[in-house]
C-alpha cells in the first residue's frame, strides 16, 4: 500500500481485519489427535508427514484454485496437465539416469530440477494451446466448462496412452532422496522434506504477485465484468491466457512431485489425488492460494489421523470435512469472491 | 390430441420433428427392425437414458441447478430392485416392493439434500451433492454383504421377462419372440409414459416457475414463490424418475452393481447427453441419449472399419485405433460444445426462427 | 463354417494394459497350438476381440451379443471380476461355455459359478495359497496384511487366513489394514502395522493383497528394518515389479514369472514374445495362452463345439500351458495349475528380477470347493 | 384514523459496524402515497429491504396488516400482498417481456404450483399480461427477451412486474431513474391511477423532486440511517435541514426551477 | 468551434440479427461537452458502446483524434484516452471503492490531489474507501463508476445517464465537476434524460431516434426553441414541470 492511499483512507473507517480463526483448524486438530492417539512419536510421524503430504497436495491444487477462483473456470481438465507434467519429467529423467543414481545428492537434485523445469515449462505451453482450443469459448459458463475440460482430460489421456502406451512406468526417486531420516522411533521420507521446500516457494511466491501487485485486482475484476476491465484499458485476455499458462505449469510442476512421490507412473495418474484437490480448493475457498493451502495442510492432517485411529472412517473424513467447512463457512474458509 | 399428449410443447423444428420421429419408429420396433441381441440391447438403453437424462434436464435444464448426484438415485432404483429381487426371489411383488421402498428413500433423500441445501450457492450445491454421491458410493462398495460390492448383483427376473421365455412359437419377422422382447416393451412403454408426463409437468404452471427460479431466483422469491420449496420438489421429482430409470435398467439386465450406475463416468455421460442435446428441452434428452448411446455402442466397431482403410500411415492409424475410441469422443465432446453451444434442439430451433 | 470365438476384454479403461496381455497370449497360443495353421477339427478358427470397458452391462450385452448375433461356439473373459460375474448368467442362458481369464473373483467359480463356467486364471484363493506357500514353514510368524479396500483385498485376506490355516499353521495374522486404492499417504497405515508387529514374537512380514499403484516402495521408505519387518509385495505385472529393484531379498508367490516353468510350451512363448515384443512374456500373456490351450485341448477331445459335449470332455481335463499343465477340477470347473514362490535377486535388473524358490505343484494346495451343484 | 397498513417498530440493521437503518419508526396508510426521499446511501432502498423481507432486522419490527411479518422471508411478504419495483434492474433476463409479466401474475393464482396442467390452458394470464404491458407502454416489445431491452424499456418492464402482482403495498425504488422524458409521464399517470383507486398503499423512492412534488401526500426523509423529517410535501422540501442535508442548496433556487 | 476530436459517420452496428445504429453521424468537438438525447430505446447507449469498440460497427467509420477506432479493440481505444461510464455502472462488486480506483489509474498510483478533487465532489467515496463496492447503495455505485472515469485525465469521457439515481446536492456537484475537467481540455460526450441538467452543461447537443442522429445543433438553440424541444424530445411543460 502506498503512503497517499494511506492518506486517503479516514481514519474512522476500520480497515479489513485478517481472519484468523481457520488457522485455528489444523492446530485444533493437530492437539485433538495427540490426545486421542497417545504415542508421541506416532503422532509426530504422522504430523510431520501429513504437513509434507498437505505441500504437495497444495502444489498440484494451487493452479486448480488460481484458475478457478481467479478466472472462474473449473477446469476438470487439471489432471490432463499433471499427467503430462509427469510424463515430461520422466522423459526428462530416463536419459539421467546416471545424474539420478549417483551418491552425488548435487547430481541428483540437479536433474530433478531439470525435470521440473522442463514439465513447468511444457505444461505452461500446452495450457496457452488448451485455453484457446478448450476454453476459451465457455468462459462464464460452468457446466459447459465441466463438460469441455472433460472432453479435454480424455482427449490428453488417451494421447498420453498413444504415445507413451498403457502400462506403467517406473519413476524411481534418485539415490540421494531414497529412504527416510530416522530419528528416534519417528522416520520421515528424505523426499517429503524436498516437497515442502517446494511447496513453501510456491506459496510465498504466488502470495507476493497476488498481493503485491495490479494483476491480483486485474484478473478478480475481469472475472466479474471482463468487458469493463477492457474499457479501462487492459487486455484481459493476455492475462487470462497468463494465468492458465501459470496454473497449467503449476500441475506440471505437481505431477512431476506426485510421480516421483508415487515412483510410478500411469496415464490416469491424476485421478487418485483429483478428487482430493477439488476439496481442498472448495475448502479453502474457490481461489484463495491462502486458503488452498490451509485446506491442502488440513484435509492431509485430517487423512492422516483419521487412517490412523478409524482407518474405516478415512475413505469419507476429507468430504465430511468439506462438508463440516461449507456449513460453517458456506464460501469455504477464505472466500475471495461473492459469487 | 397430439398438442395434449405432448403438452403444447411441439419440436417446432421440421427437422427435429422428423428426427424425433425417427427415433420413436427405431425405438418402437427395434427388436424387429434389426435382430439381434446387440439392436435390442443399444435400444434398450437408449430408452432408459432418455428417461435418466430427461429427468435430470428438469433438475440442469430447468430448474438450472446443478447436482452431482443424479447417478445416486439411478443405483438406488437399480439396487432396490435387483436387491429385492436377489434376495426375496425373481418375482414382480419382489420388484415392485423393491422399487416402491427405492422410490420412498430416493425421494425423502432428494428432500432431505433439498431442504438442507439448496440455500447454498449453485457452485457449492454440485460439490454437496458430489460428496453425499461419493460417500454412498463408499458405503455400497463397503456394504458388500448386502450390495455384492464392486462386483454387484446379478438376479433373476420373472419368468415371462427372461430369455428362456417364449412368447410365440414361430419367430415374429425373422425375430424369436422370447421374454426378452417383452422385457423390452415393458421398459418401452414405462419410459414413453414417464417421458411424457415429465414433459406435461414442465410445461405445467409449476414448470414455468421453475424457469423463472433459474433465471433469477431473487426476483422469484419477490414475487412470492417460495424458491427453496420449488427447488425441494424438482429435486425430488427428478430423483424419483431416476429411481424409477434405475429400476427399470436393472429389470432390464438383470444385473446391477455400482459401475453401471453409481460411477462418476455415468454422471459425466449424463451431463454430456443433456448439453449435447439441449438444456431445457426435453427433446433434448432424447437426441443426447440417443446420440451418445449409438456412439458409445457403435463408435469402437465404426474405427475398426475405418483402422483397415487407412492401416499403416502412421499417425492416423494409431488414431483410428479402436483401442482409441475414447480419443475420439473426447474430440467430439469438445467439437460439440463449440458447435452446439445450446444444443442440437436449441440450435435447430435457432436456425428455424432465422 | 468357421469356428467363432469371443474373447472379451476390457481393452479400454484402467487395466488396458493387461487386457492386451490377454489378448496377445491367446492369438499367440492359438497359433501355437494349431501349428499356425489357425484350424481346428478342419475348420478356420475366428476370433471375435471386443472391448467390454470394463463394465459389466456392457461385458453382459456383448456376451449376448456374441453367443446370439455373431454365433461365436465358446467364448472367453474377461479381465475385470464385476464383468466377468455379470456374463456367467449369460453363458448359462444360452447355454454356451464361458472361460473365464482372467478375472480372479473367487466367486466366479464358487457360489455364482453356473455349470457352463470354466476358469483357466487363478482364482483369489490360488493367490492366497501362494502367498502362504511363501512364508516360511517351521518358525514362528506374525503377519500384518496391508489390503486394498475392496471385496478383491478383504476377499484376498480372508482366504489367506484360511490358506495359512491350513498350510502354515506356525504363522497368525496380528493384523489386518485396508486402504483404499487412491491412498495418498501410507504413512498412518504404515504405523499401525508396525505398531501392531513390533513387539510380536517370530518372523515378523507385512503381507499385501493390492492391485493398481502398488504401496511397497512407500514401506519401504519408512524404514520397516528397523523393527525388523519384512515386507511380502504378492506377485505382480512386470512392469510393477522392476520398480522393486532395490528390495533385494523380498518374497512372495505368484502365478507365473517368465523364467520359471520349464517347458517347451513356455520356451517357445518366451522365444517368440521376445522377437514380437522385445520383452518377457507377462503375467496375463500366459493366462490368455493357457486360455486358448484350454479351448484346443477341451473341443479337440469334444470332437465339437456342442456344450453339453464340451462340459463332459472339460471336466477333468488335463492340458498344457506355459506354465505347466492344469486340470479343470469336475466339480467347480477351476484349472488347478502350479504357483511359483520367488525372491527377488541381489542385483536385481529390469525383466531379470526374480529368482525361484519353489514351484509349489498344484496337488499341494488345498483348494476347497465353493460352489452349489 | 384508519388502521395502517404497514407499520416499522424502530426498524435497524447494522452491516458489520455501519447501521444503515437506525431505530426507524413510523406507518403507512391506505390510500396514501408516501414518498422517502434522503442522500444517496441514507438507507432508502435498505429499509425498503426491510420492509419487503429481501433483509432481514437486526432489531425492531415490520407489522403487515397488524400482523407482526419481521420472521417472514420475502415469497411470504409478496403473498401477503407487498409489490416491489427494484432500483437496479431485477428481471428475468433470458425471457421475454411478456414472459416476466405473466410468471408474475401467476404468481398470484393458486394454480402456480399446478405439476399437470398445461400452462398454456390460462388464457387470463395470457391477455392480463399483454394488457399490463401495453398500460406501461411496452406492447411493442412483447417478445423480446428482457436483456435485449434497452435501460430505460428494462425500468418500464420492473414497474409492469409489481403492477401485474396486483400488491396492496406498492414500493417504488427510483422507477423513472434512467427513463425518457417522454415516457416518465406514462409512469406518473400510471401511479396516479393507484393513488385514484384509493385503497393502495403507495411508497416511493425518488431523487427527482419535481415528481415527488407532484405525486405524493407525504414527505419522509432519511439521513444516515434515520428518519430526519416526516410530514407533508411542502413543509418537508421548505425545512431548512432537508435544504441542507438532502438538496444541498437554498430553497429558493429550487422552487424557482419548479 | 475547434476541430471535432471525435466523428462518426454513417455508423451502422448490429447485435445479433438486430440492427440497432442504422447509420449514425455525430461529432464531439475537442474542449466541449456534447450532450446525446433521445427517447428509450433509441440507440444512444448502443452509440456510446460502438465508439467503445464493445460493440463493432458493421458499416461506417468512427474517428479519434484522427486516427480511424471503428473496429479496433476495446482497450487498444481506451488507451487511446477515452474513457467510459456505462449505465449499469459495471463497478466491481468485489473489489473495493479502492481498488475498483487503482484499476482505473493506468499510469500508477493515483494523483493525490485529483483524488481529493473526487472527494470534493463525491464525499461518500471516501467513507465506503475500504468495503467493497457490491455494498454500497445505488447511488453510491454510479459515484464509483464516475471516479473511476476520471481518476485520470482523459481526452474524452463517455459517460450514458450520470444522473441517474443522484440525489440533488450529488448532482449540483458533478455539474461542477464536469465543468472543471472541460477546463482541463476534456471533452465528455454525454447521454442524459434530466434535461434541465442537460442543458445545464451541455455546449452541443445530438438527439437519437430509432438509430438515427435527428438533430445536432448547439444547445443554445435548443433550449431557445421549445417546439423543437416539444417534437424531438416530446418535452411538454407538465412532463418537464
Ligand atoms: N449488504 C451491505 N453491507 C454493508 N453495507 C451495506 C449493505 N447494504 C447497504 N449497505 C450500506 O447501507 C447504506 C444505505 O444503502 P441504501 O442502498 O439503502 O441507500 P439508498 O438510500 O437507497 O441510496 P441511493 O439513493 O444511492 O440508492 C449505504 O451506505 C450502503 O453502503
Ligand atoms: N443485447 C441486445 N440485443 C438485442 N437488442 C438490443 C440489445 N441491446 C439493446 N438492444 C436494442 O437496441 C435498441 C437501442 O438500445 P439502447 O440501449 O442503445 O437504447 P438507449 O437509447 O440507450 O435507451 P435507454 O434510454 O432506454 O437506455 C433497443 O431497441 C434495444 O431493445
Ligand atoms: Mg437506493
Ligand atoms: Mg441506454
Amino acid at each position: 500500500m502506498t503512503d497517499q492511499t494511506a492518506k486517503a483512507a479516514p481514519a474512522d473507517i476500520p480497515r479489513a481485519k485478517v481472519d484468523f480463526l481457520p488457522l485455528l483448524l489444523p492446530v485444533v486438530l493437530a492437539i485433538g489427535a495427540l490426545l486421542l492417539i497417545g504415542s508421541p512419536t506416532t503422532w509426530l510421524t504422522l504430523t510431520l508427514s501429513a504437513l509434507a503430504m498437505g505441500m504437495m497436495i497444495f502444489v498440484i491444487a494451487s493452479g486448480m484454485t488460481l484458475v478457478f477462483g481467479l478466472m472462474d473456470v473449473i477446469n476438470f481438465g487439471h489432471g490432463a496437465f499433471i499427467a503430462i507434467g509427469a510424463y515430461l519429467a520422466m522423459t526428462v529423467l530416463a536419459p539421467l539416469s546416471g545424474w539420478m543414481s549417483t551418491d552425488s545428492l548435487a547430481m541428483n537434485l540437479s536433474a530433478l530440477a531439470l525435470a521440473a523445469v522442463v514439465a513447468t515449462l511444457g505444461t505452461g505451453a500446452l495450457g496457452m494451446l488448451f485455453e484457446r482450443v478448450i476454453i476459451r469459448p465457455v468462459y462464464g459458463q460452468h457446466l459447459k466448462q465441466i463438460l469441455i475440460t472433460m472432453g479435454g482430460l480424455i482427449v490428453a489421456e488417451q494421447a498420453l496412452h498413444a504415445v507413451f502406451g498403457g502400462d506403467q512406468k517406473a519413476m524411481p526417486l534418485p539415490t540421494g532422496l531414497r529412504g527416510a531420516i530416522v530419528m528416534g522411533d519417528i522416520a520421515l521420507e528424505k523426499y517429503r522434506l524436498l516437497v515442502v521446500i517446494v511447496g513453501l516457494v510456491v506459496f510465498v511466491g504466488m502470495q507476493m504477485v497476488l498481493n503485491r501487485t495490479r494483476i491480483g485486482l486485474l484478473i478478480r475484476a475481469g472475472v466479474e465484468n471482463s468487458e469493463m476491465v477492457e474499457a479501462l484499458g487492459y487486455r484481459i485476455r493476455r492475462l487470462f491466457i497468463g494465468v492458465f499458462v501459470v496454473g497449467s505449469g503449476l500441475a506440471g510442476l505437481g505431477g512431476t512431485l506426485w510421480a516421483l512421490y508415487r515412483e510410478t507412473l500411469t496415464a490416469g495418474i491424476a485421478n487418485d489425488v483429483m478428487v482430493l484437490v477439488f476439496i481442498v480448493v472448495i475448502i479453502g475457498g474457490l481461489g484463495s492460494v491462502g486458503g488452498c493451502f490451509l485446506g491442502a495442510v488440513l484435509v492431509a492432517l485430517l487423512a492422516n489421523y483419521s487412517a490412523f485411529l478409524v482407518p474405516k472412517f478415512a475413505l469419507v473424513s476429507t468430504v465430511l470435512l468439506m462438508v463440516l467447512v461449507l456449513l460453517w463457512r458456506p464460501q469455504g474458509l477464505y472466500p475471495v469472491a461473492k459469487r | 390430441m397430439l398438442r395434449a399428449l405432448l403438452s403444447d410443447d411441439l419440436p417446432r423444428n421440421r427437422f427435429l420433428s422428423a428426427v424425433l420421429l425417427l427415433i420413436l419408429f427405431g425405438l418402437a420396433t427395434a427388436p424387429f427392425l434389426v435382430s439381434g441381441a446387440s439392436a435390442i440391447n443399444t435400444a434398450a438403453k437408449i430408452l432408459i437414458f432418455i428417461l435418466l437424462v430427461a429427468s435430470y434436464d428438469i433438475l440442469l435444464g430447468y430448474t438450472g441447478i446443478v447436482s452431482f448426484a443424479h447417478t445416486m438415485f439411478f443405483g438406488i432404483g437399480g439396487y432396490g430392485v435387483g436387491l429385492a429381487m436377489h434376495f426375496m426371489g425373481p418375482t414382480w411383488g419382489a420388484a415392485g416392493l423393491g422399487a416402491a421402498l427405492a422410490l420412498v428413500f430416493g425421494v425423502t433423500l432428494a428432500a432431505l439434500i433439498g431442504l438442507l441445501s439448496l440455500r447454498v450457492k449453485a457452485i457449492f450445491f454440485a460439490m454437496i451433492t458430489l460428496a453425499v454421491a461419493t460417500v454412498f458410493a463408499v458405503l455400497v462398495s463397503q456394504l458388500s454383504d448386502y450390495t455384492g460390492g464392486e462386483d454387484g448383483r446379478s438376479f433373476r427376473v420373472p419368468e415371462v421377462l427372461r430369455p428362456t421365455y417364449k412368447v410365440l412359437a414361430e419367430p415374429l419377422f425373422g425375430t424369436p419372440v422370447t421374454g426378452r422382447i417383452v422385457a423390452y416393451y415393458l421398459v418401452f412403454v414405462a419410459v414413453l409414459a414417464l417421458f411424457l408426463a415429465t414433459l406435461r409437468m414442465v410445461n405445467s404452471p409449476f414448470g414455468r416457475v421453475l424457469q423463472a427460479i433459474r433465471e433469477n431466483e431473487y426476483r422469484a422469491e419477490a414475487l412470492g414463490y417460495r424458491v427453496v420449496k420449488y427447488r425441494t420438489i424438482a429435486t425430488c421429482l427428478s430423483a424419483g424418475l431416476a429411481v424409477l430409470a434405475g429400476a427399470l435398467y436393472a429389470l432390464w439386465l438383470r444385473y446391477t452393481g455400482p459401475d453401471t450406475t453409481l460411477s462418476f463416468n455415468i454422471m459425466l455421460n449424463i451431463l454430456l447427453m443433456v448439453v449435447i442435446g439441449g438444456m431445457g428441452t426435453l427433446y433434448g434428452a432424447v437426441i443426447g441419449g440417443t446420440l451418445f448411446i449409438l456412439a458409445e455402442n457403435y463408435l469402437q466397431k465404426l474405427l475398426g472399419v475405418a483402422a483397415t482403410q487407412v492401416e499403416g500411415i502412421p499417425l492416423i492409424g494409431h488414431i483410428l485405433h479402436p483401442d482409441r475410441w475414447l480419443l475420439i469422443l473426447g474430440v467430439l465432446f469438445v467439437l460439440s460444445v463449440y458447435f452446439f453451444p445450446t444444443g442440437i434442439v436449441g440450435k435447430l430451433r435457432q436456425s428455424a426462427k432465422a | 463354417a468357421d469356428l467363432k470365438i469371443c474373447l472379451i476384454a476390457g481393452k479400454t479403461g484402467a487395466l488396458e494394459a493387461y487386457a492386451k496381455q490377454t489378448e496377445v497370449g491367446f492369438m499367440m497360443g492359438l497359433e501355437y497350438l494349431t501349428q499356425g495353421k489357425n484350424e481346428l477339427l478342419g475348420r478356420k478358427i475366428q476370433v471375435l476381440v471386443k472391448d467390454d470397458q470394463l463394465k459389466p452391462d456392457r461385458g453382459k450385452a456383448l456376451l449376448e451379443e456374441c453367443y446370439a448375433d455373431d454365433g461365436a461356439e465358446i467364448a472367453v473373459g474377461s479381465t475385470g471380476s464385476p464383468v466377468a460375474l455379470a456374463m456367467l448368467p449369460v453363458a448359462e442362458e444360452a447355454k454356451k461355455i464361458l472361460i473365464v481369464e482372467p478375472a480372479v473373483a473367487d466367486s466366479i467359480t464358487g457360489e455364482k459359478w453356473n455349470r457352463y463356467i470354466f476358469r483357466t486364471g487363478r482364482s483369489s484363493y490360488q493367490d492366497a495359497l501362494a502367498a502362504a506357500a511363501a512364508i516360511p514353514a517351521d518358525v514362528e510368524v506374525s503377519i500384518g496384511m496391508m489390503g486394498l479396500d475392496t471385496a478383491f483385498g478383504r476377499d484376498g485376506v480372508k482366504a489367506f487366513a484360511e490358506a495359512l490355516a491350513s498350510m502354515r499353521p506356525k504363522a497368525k495374522i496380528v493384523a489386518e489394514e485396508y486402504a483404499a486404492g487412491n491412498t495418498a499417504d501410507f504413512t498412518p497405515f504404515a504405523e499401525r502395522l508396525f505398531g501392531a508387529l513390533k513387539d510380536k514374537p517370530g518372523k515378523r512380514i507385512i503381507n499385501f493383497i493390492w492391485a493398481g499403484p502398488h504401496p511397497m516402495a512407500k514401506f519401504v521408505d519408512m524404514k520397516p528394518e528397523r523393527f525388523d519387518i519384512m515386507l511380502a509385495p504378492g506377485g505382480n505385472i512386470l512392469p510393477v515389479m522392476n520398480a522393486w529393484k532395490q528390495f533385494a531379498g523380498a518374497e512372495g508367490g505368484t502365478y507365473y514369472y517368465y523364467s520359471f516353468p520349464k517347458n517347451k510350451m513356455n520356451d517357445w512363448l518366451r522365444a517368440e514374445y521376445q522377437k514380437r515384443h522385445n520383452a518377457p512374456p507377462d503375467f496375463f500373456v500366459a493366462g490368455g495362452f493357457s486360455a486358448a490351450a484350454a479351448v484346443v485341448a477341451g473341443v479337440t477331445k469334444a470332437g465339437g463345439t456342442d456344450a453339453e459335449k464340451l462340459i463332459a470332455a472339460m471336466e477333468g481335463m488335463a492340458f498344457e500351458t506355459p506354465k505347466g499343465d492344469m486340470i479343470f477340477r469336475a466339480v467347480d470347473h477351476q484349472a488347478q495349475q502350479d504357483m511359483f514362490h520367488w525372491r527377488i535377486k541381489k542385483d536385481a535388473k529390469d525383466n531379470d528380477l526374480l529368482e525361484l524358490v519353489a514351484t509349489i505343484p498344484a496337488a499341494t494346495m488345498p483348494l476347497p470347493f465353493r460352489n452349489k451343484r | 384514523m384508519s388502521h395502517p397498513v404497514l407499520e416499522s417498530r424502530d426498524l435497524t440493521i447494522r452491516f458489520g459496524g455501519h447501521t444503515a437503518v437506525n431505530a426507524v419508526s413510523t406507518s403507512f396508510h391506505a390510500g396514501t402515497l408516501t414518498a422517502i426521499v434522503g442522500p444517496n446511501g441514507a438507507g432508502k432502498t435498505t429499509y425498503f429491504n426491510l420492509l419487503s423481507g429481501q433483509l432481514t432486522a437486526s432489531a425492531g419490527q415490520v407489522l403487515l396488516d397488524g400482523e407482526d411479518v419481521t420472521r417472514l422471508g420475502p415469497a411470504d411478504r409478496a403473498r401477503r400482498g407487498i409489490g416491489r419495483a427494484f432500483q437496479i434492474t431485477n428481471l428475468f433476463p433470458q425471457l421475454t417481456a411478456h414472459e416476466n409479466v405473466r410468471l408474475a401474475i401467476q404468481a398470484r393464482d393458486p394454480a402456480a404450483a399446478n405439476l399437470w396442467q398445461r400452462w398454456t390452458k390460462h388464457r387470463a394470464w395470457i391477455e392480463r399480461a399483454e394488457w399490463v404491458l401495453e398500460e406501461v407502454n411496452l406492447q411493442h416489445q412483447r417478445d423480446t427477451v428482457a436483456a435485449s431491452l434497452s435501460h430505460g424499456d428494462k425500468r418500464k418492464l420492473e414497474v409492469a412486474i409489481m403492477m401485474a402482482l396486483e400488491p396492496h403495498v406498492f414500493m417504488f425504488d427510483e422507477p423513472t431513474a434512467g427513463m425518457s422524458v417522454d415516457e416518465v409521464p406514462v409512469i406518473l399517470e400510471l401511479i396516479q391511477k393507484l393513488k385514484r383507486a384509493g385503497d393502495k398503499t403507495i411508497l416511493l423512492v425518488e431523487h427527482k423532486m419535481d415528481v415527488v412534488r407532484s405525486l405524493a401526500d407525504r414527505i419522509i426523509v432519511l439521513h444516515h440511517g434515520q428518519l430526519l423529517a416526516d410530514g407533508d410535501p411542502a413543509t418537508v422540501i421548505a425545512s431548512p435541514i432537508v435544504q441542507e442535508a438532502y438538496l444541498g442548496r437554498a430553497p429558493e433556487k429550487e422552487t424557482a426551477h419548479g | 468551434m475547434a476541430n471535432p476530436l471525435l466523428r462518426m459517420e454513417g455508423v451502422h452496428t448490429h447485435i445479433g440479427q438486430y440492427h440497432i445504429l442504422q447509420g449514425v453521424d455525430l461529432t464531439v468537438p475537442d474542449g466541449g461537452i456534447t450532450m446525446l438525447l433521445g427517447r428509450n430505446g433509441a440507440g444512444k447507449t448502443t452509440t456510446l458502446r460502438t465508439i467503445m469498440g464493445l460493440w463493432k460497427p458493421s458499416q461506417g467509420t468512427v474517428t479519434f483524434d484522427g486516427t480511424p477506432i471503428g473496429g479496433k479493440d476495446t482497450p487498444s481505444i481506451a488507451q487511446a484516452g477515452i474513457a467510459y461510464v456505462p449505465e449499469t455502472m459495471a463497478v466491481f462488486h468485489d473489489l473495493t471503492v479502492e481498488e475498483n480506483l487503482k484499476l482505473a489509474a493506468r499510469a500508477g498510483p493515483m494523483d493525490t490531489a485529483r483524488l481529493d478533487w473526487i472527494f470534493g465532489v463525491f464525499p461518500a467515496l471516501k467513507r465506503f474507501w475500504h468495503s467493497p463496492a457490491g455494498v454500497l447503495s445505488g447511488g453510491q455505485k454510479q459515484m464509483v463508476a464516475i471516479a473511476r472515469a476520471i481518476i485520470e485525465p482523459r481526452r474524452l469521457l463517455l459517460i450514458d445517464e450520470p444522473t441517474k439515481g443522484l440525489a440533488p446536492a450529488i448532482i449540483e456537484g458533478m455539474i461542477g465537476a464536469f465543468q472543471d475537467l472541460k477546463r482541463q481540455n476534456t471533452s465528455i460526450l454525454l447521454v442524459e434524460q434530466n434535461f434541465r441538467f442537460a442543458a445545464a452543461l451541455g455546449d452541443t447537443v445530438a438527439v437519437v431516434d430509432d438509430g438515427r442522429v435527428v438533430h445536432a445543433g448547439t444547445m443554445a438553440d435548443l433550449v431557445a426553441d421549445t417546439g423543437l424541444q416539444e417534437r424531438l424530445l416530446g418535452l411538454s411543460l407538465d412532463a418537464h414541470q
